[in-house]
């Protein structure tokens, strides 16, 4: 009897795996349209409820969740996309289109790579949820791989975090399969060298007619990785004993690259050496934590030199706070700030603050400038077909045609949004793509720097502050 | 080292042997878990399934052979590996090199890098083989650090590509069903091969090396002989995944083919199927993928006013299952699992 | 002052210690002796209770101790000093000895006992600093000895001081040996080498197999040929 | 019965500790020899040296005329030593069949295995050591005598000429000594010379027509065993300095 029980009980408890396994999986995988999101006004923020999946115009975001780029690009196009629904929609041949965002997460920022994952929220977004356009895209190698998802099914897809010069050149090399690639940001990294060096020589100048000639040697200090290895040959080059500009020639009397990994200690021992090799300026390229430290060591050590350069980190607002107020004086560069850049960019900037309580990254404005360009391409051919209707649009907004008629192309935050026809990378340079110079100052502000008009035009911009020196630095080089 | 006679025997013998196996239980699941996967792609059109489903299932056949390649280096010949990775990526580029740079055809280009791959395995095995145990899972580790870095940084990075790698790579097959197929095809013979590698008095020597090295040097074995072959065909196998690794990610990079992660990948698949019986990495290989797809794919959980995203904590959430995994089946889960279904399959059977 | 009774140990199915039954008057010292395997060890191991007897009881100053657990023994009063010198390698020779005090709490004991064992053995307060790695065979001895001394025991279990000694160094430890002895502490001594042990011991226990096969005292021994056969198997 | 093993002036340092001091000795073939000596005396690092698991200092050792100093362990194995160890050692999650397989496999093993099958040689040697009804299992839940046995059985499996057996007898009950003497005057039957060491003596020096002694690394008898056993020197290295024991 009990043995007839136990059989009972298997049989049923097989049944049960075999049946609710297999039921399971063609729930799952296997039914007509299993697998298959569904769009609904949820993804659309800003707009009227109840609207149907066919009036969603459907944008995915890849990007690292939880992670202050990929979190950028989201948060960018979700902005973007709650301004235009909220605005009514954009109306295409008298039917009215909600802008919907979803975001798949790519885990690029993980220091350990894993690609296949970029590729499966490439996959989940073309295939699964079917969207129309891309935008996102932070790691090089991660984008290489999975961008060819976005070509292969012929969807627009624009760049807003890789700088490598590969990917616009893929375009300019084999259009036919590439032409559906876009970048809106970052600015590539030789435009940006470019500027930085302007901006520098221009400043040594300056200090140099105010402090007579007190600016003899600059030093540099970087992150020993790929991507710093163009910005410090350049460095090495410019200020080196064969540089193109007399003036500045062997001015370099440190050069200390470091392990990303190093302690606070040896942070002290590269101040310390930047003090004894008499550097006026210091040219940090430092992405990570290394600006935190170099900062502290600077407000305590107070050395006499000025900090100009790349510090990621302090780009965000909340850099003040982490270092206690440490990092003032600091100038350094990042994309966007308060500033008539563009008609746009400081409703931008409010209206970002506003909604997310946080200032703007620069994939943040990378994102919003290129989910307003498809969207403006799309009401302008009144198509949603990627090509050659909206590309052909897109390419028409080159650096002659904005200047010529700026009011017929979208306003960009970022500065006047042109490209490349041939590459479909952004132009770079005033009023075009730039970066701006900004300083840590007292209680937490910061404010733009004139570039002396070398990288833009200081009378054009607001919120131009005054540079303010270290009161220590006055006295040395007053004496 | 191979007696051929042997082999014709085993050969001939071979239908009846594979008779009686198939009707063993392990070996009627497993053509039955074969059939499943076998009929899978045709079950459904659905492109949402094809091109997202099915190329998880592609991606755990790649992981699969790369983490029973390890199993056959560590699992039964002992040699700890925490540097697999080297193989992997190093036959990935090569077939990618050979692919982009030199328009070589796909399958070519496979198997030069795979014998690329073998020649690695043969001059890391030779100079590591001193180290054992914690000693040379060190060793290994260090070799793929360094190789990464060579691939990355310093003036080297240029000629090798650079921390962008080589991209734009053509697919293994013109659709994901295709590639499915021919990477299932792959996997089975993988999996027989070094199942019966295994099996064999090859296999037997292999894993008389793992348990005393001292011992089976007592009995008149060449032991470094042998931790050779285990090293060159452990390679062999690592280098075929990566070569399609390689074909169908599309791209390879430093990071993403010579990553540490990918080596720690095999040792956990391999594990958590089950140390040394080479179909426990398939099982982990799956196990493994299909949950992290399946903690990605839930994403935003809802519950009230508390939202649980668990696409944010997925590796944290996934890394606490694997440690409750390895804590309840410190052996794997291939073993118990087989162990449950056989008992009820024999209630079922009234035994 | 200890009494065994009736001890059986086994290995598996191997019989390590059978039916020995031993008794040790206070201020006395004991020998075993036997050859290599004989259980000269395992018998030190089960009175100190690094091993639980299988079979039998052990009585210590009347109190039963053979179910205690190996640290509780150490604080009742027996110091083991183990075959091969246990030592600390890495630790000075004065750390050594602080070590080996760890059950006394008394610090006027501990400083009591520090200046008898450099009393008996100079050479260590000698080395009082060097690393225990470093002495030679006959000062690591030492410095087992000493350390086993250093909790002031009431009963010093001793196994092989003499192995791998030259000839002048073991005649050195067994002076000390005889030392102590006279300083009144309780010693069983446990030695393969049979004529310095009967040299001073005052009872000789003769091991073989697990079984004491004899007992006596060095004159009664002397002449028995039965010892030389137990060592030789012939 | 020309000479097996001629092992001439070995010496091994250890740091500045010497383990076997200008050693030397001869086995005829088919010969059945113990090698005694108390604790530390060095019996071990003898065999060590033989069997190519440690390398001389200086001195030499031939085996059928061939020098085999300081030669790769395996490769002594196949020109025909085989050994086992003091501690028990075994391949333990193999079943007791491939635990001798593996000897099977070996250059010299194949010789024989070639003619009946590995498999059936193998399981010879199996049921010749007794253990034949445990093929099938790992060795880890063996009982310490049947490992013994496991063990002479994967060094027989090699097909030697000389077994060196280390310690045989160690941790074994009465009975399982008798069963391993059995199996060891059957392999010297059949025609292996054996090689054995041991400080338990009252097997050993009944079982062997003739000794060889050391202590402290050193030669010290050779002879039959009570010849050996009445010697001075040997004595005392056993009993201590001075021994008046008759």
């Amino acid at each position: 009897m009990e043995k007839l029980a136990k059989r009972i009980i298997a049989i049923v408890i097989i049944a049960g795996l075999g049946v609710g396994g297999g039921l399971g999986a063609w729930f799952l995988f296997l039914a007509p349209g299993a697998g298959e999101y569904s769009w609904s006004s949820k993804d659309c923020p800003g707009a009227p409820s109840g609207i149907s999946s066919d009036q969603i115009i459907k944008f995915g975001i890849t990007g690292d969740v939880g992670e202050i780029t990929g979190d950028g690009a989201w948060e960018g196009c979700y902005l973007a996309a709650k301004e235009i629904n909220e605005a009514g929609g954009i109306k295409i041949n008298d039917t009215t289109y909600y802008i919907g965002v979803t975001r798949e997460d790519s885990d690029e920022a993980n220091p350990n790579l894993v690609t296949s994952r970029g590729i499966a929220a490439a996959e989940r977004l073309v295939y699964n949820k079917k969207v129309q356009f891309g935008i996102g895209g932070f790691r090089s190698e991660a984008l290489l791989a999975y961008q060819e998802v976005f070509m292969d099914n012929e969807i627009i897809f624009i760049n807003t975090g890789a700088a490598t010069d590969v990917f616009c050149e893929n375009v300019r090399s084999w259009y036919t399969r590439y032409k559906y690639f876009w970048r809106s940001m970052p600015i590539n990294s030789s435009s940006l060298g470019e500027q930085i060096f302007n901006y520098l020589f221009r400043l040594i100048y300056v200090l140099n007619a105010t402090y007579s000639g007190e600016i003899a040697n600059v030093g540099i200090i970087y992150e020993d990785l790929t991507w710093t290895e163009d910005l410090v040959t350049g460095i090495e080059y410019y200020f080196g004993p064969y540089g193109p500009l007399p003036a500045y020639r062997n001015m370099l009397t440190a050069n200390i690259p470091y392990d990303v990994t190093l302690t606070a200690a040896d942070m002290l021992t590269h101040v310390n050496t930047l003090m004894a090799a008499d550097c006026d300026i210091v040219i940090p390229i430092i992405s990570a934590q290394g600006g935190l430290m170099l900062m502290q060591h600077y407000a305590t050590l107070q050395p006499n030199f000025l900090v100009v350069g790349i510090d990621v980190q302090s780009q965000l607002d909340t850099f003040w706070t982490q270092t206690n107020g440490d990092c003032i004086y600091e100038i350094q560069m990042q994309s966007i700030h308060v500033t008539n850049k563009t008609p746009t960019t400081i409703p931008f900037w409010n209206a970002f603050r506003a909604e997310w309580g946080h200032d703007p990254l620069y994939t943040a404005s990378g994102s919003y400038d290129a989910l307003n360009f498809i969207v403006w391409a799309i009401n302008e051919t009144q198509s949603l077909q990627a090509y050659p209707t909206l590309t052909q649009k897109m390419e028409t907004a080159t650096k002659a045609n904005i200047l010529a008629n700026p009011e017929l192309f979208p306003s960009s935050v970022g500065g006047l949004g042109a490209y490349w026809p041939t590459t479909h990378d952004l132009v770079a340079g005033y009023p075009f793509g730039f970066t701006l110079f900004c300083q840590w100052q007292a209680n937490a502000t910061k404010v733009i720097m004139p570039s002396y008009n070398s990288v833009y035009i200081d009378s054009q911009l607001s919120n131009i502050g005054t540079l303010i020196l270290p009161p220590w630095l006055i006295t040395d080089w007053t004496t | 080292m191979l007696n051929l006679k042997i082999v014709k025997e085993k050969m001939n013998e071979f239908p009846s042997y594979l008779k009686s196996w198939v009707k063993t239980f392990t070996g009627s699941l497993t053509i039955f878990c074969l059939l499943i996967l076998f009929v899978m792609p045709f079950l459904s059109a659905n492109q949402s399934f094809t091109h997202v489903f099915l190329r998880q299932f592609s991606l755990a056949m790649i992981f699969a052979i790369f983490a029973a390649s390890w199993d056959l280096l560590t699992g039964i010949s002992g040699q700890i590996s925490f540097g697999h990775a080297i193989f992997f990526g190093i036959s990935g580029y090569i077939c990618a090199y050979l692919i982009k740079y030199q328009s070589f055809p796909i399958w070519i280009s496979i198997i030069i890098s795979t014998v690329v791959a073998v020649f690695f395995g043969l001059a890391i095995g030779f100079p590591l083989l001193r180290l054992k145990g914690p000693y040379l899972a060190l060793g290994t580790l260090a070799m793929s650090l360094i190789l990464l870095k060579l691939f990355l940084m310093g003036s080297l990075a240029d000629w090798l590509f650079g921390s962008e790698g080589i991209s734009a790579l053509p697919g293994l097959a013109a659709t994901p069903v295709i590639e499915y197929f021919i990477l299932f095809i792959f996997m089975i013979l993988t999996f027989v091969i070094l199942i019966q590698i295994s099996k064999s008095k090859f296999g037997t020597i292999l894993k008389s090396i793992r348990d005393d090295e001292v011992g089976s040097d007592a009995s008149g074995i060449n032991t470094t002989k042998y931790k050779i072959y285990a090293f060159m065909l452990s390679s062999f196998f690592a280098g075929l995944a990566g070569g399609f690794y390689a074909l169908y990610i599309g791209a390879v990079n430093p990071t993403g083919n010579f990553g540490t992660v990918l080596s720690f990948f095999a040792i956990l698949m391999a594990s958590l199927g089950g140390l040394a019986t080479i179909s426990g990495a398939a099982l982990g290989a799956f196990f493994f993928i299909f949950l992290e797809y399946a903690l990605i794919e839930i994403g935003v959980v809802e519950i009230g006013n508390l939202a649980i995203d668990f696409g944010l904590y997925k590796f944290a959430i996934f890394a606490v299952i694997l440690i409750v995994i390895i804590r309840f089946a410190e052996h794997g889960i291939l073993k118990p699992l087989l162990e449950r279904l056989k008992d009820l399959w024999d209630l079922l059977l009234g035994r | 002052m200890l009494e065994i009774k009736k001890i059986y140990h086994y290995y598996g199915k191997a019989k390590a210690l059978e039916e020995i039954s031993l008794k040790i008057e206070e201020k006395a010292l004991d020998a075993v002796i036997g050859p290599n395997g004989a259980g000269k060890s395992t018998l030190l191991r089960v009175i100190s209770g690094l091993e639980e007897p299988d079979r039998g009881k052990i009585e210590f100053l009347g109190e039963r101790i053979d179910k205690l657990k190996a640290h509780k023994i150490t604080k009742k009063g027996i110091s083991h000093c183990p075959e091969r010198r246990r030592l600390f390698f890495d630790m000075s020779v004065a750390d050594n000895l602080k070590m080996g005090a760890y059950p006394v709490k008394n610090k006027e004991v501990y400083k009591a006992m520090k200046n008898f064992v450099y009393e008996l053995f100079p050479r260590l307060n000698e080395r009082r600093k060097q690393r225990a790695g470093t002495l030679s065979g006959g000062e690591q001895q030492m410095l087992a000895i000493a350390r086993a001394l250093m909790s002031k025991p009431k009963l010093l279990l001793l196994d092989e001081p003499s192995l791998g000694l030259a000839p002048k160094i073991k005649k050195r430890i067994f002076d000390v040996i005889e030392k102590i002895k006279q300083e009144g502490t309780t010693t069983l001594l446990v030695e393969q080498d049979a004529v310095l042990a009967m040299d001073i011991a005052e009872n000789i226990h003769l091991l073989e197999e697990g079984k004491i096969e004899m007992r006596g005292t060095k004159k009664e021994l002397e002449k028995e040929p039965r010892i030389k056969q137990v060592y030789l198997g012939i | 019965m020309g000479v097996i093993l001629e092992v001439k002036n070995l010496t091994k340092k250890f740091g500045g500790l010497t383990a076997v001091n200008d050693f030397s000795f001869e086995i005829k073939r088919g010969e059945f020899i113990g090698l005694i000596g108390p604790n530390g005396a060095g019996k071990t690092t003898v065999f060590n040296l033989i069997s190519g698991f440690e390398k001389p200092s200086s001195g030499r050792i031939r085996f059928n005329g061939i020098d085999i100093t300081g030669m790769k362990p395996y490769k002594i194995v196949n020109l025909g030593i085989a050994r086992t160890f003091q501690l028990v050692r075994s391949f333990k999650y193999l079943s007791l069949l491939d635990n001798i397989t593996v000897s099977c496999l070996s250059k010299r093993g194949k010789e024989v295995s070639k003619k009946t099958g590995t498999d059936n040689y193998a399981s010879s040697i199996l049921a010749s050591v007794g253990l034949i009804d445990k093929a099938r299992i790992p060795p880890i839940i063996l009982p310490h005598g049947d490992l013994r046995k496991l063990q002479i059985g994967k060094a027989v499996g090699t097909n030697p000429e000389l077994l060196l057996l280390d310690e045989p007898f160690s941790g074994l009950s009465f009975e399982e000594q008798l069963g391993i003497t059995d199996l060891i005057k059957k392999l010297h039957a059949d025609g292996v010379t054996i090689f054995i060491t041991g400080h338990v003596l009252r097997e050993l020096m009944t079982l062997v027509p003739r000794v060889i002694a050391m202590h402290q690394g050193k030669f010290i008898a050779d002879g039959p065993p009570v010849q050996v056993a009445n010697n001075k020197i040997v004595l005392e290295a056993y009993l201590g300095r001075g021994v008046k024991i008759a």
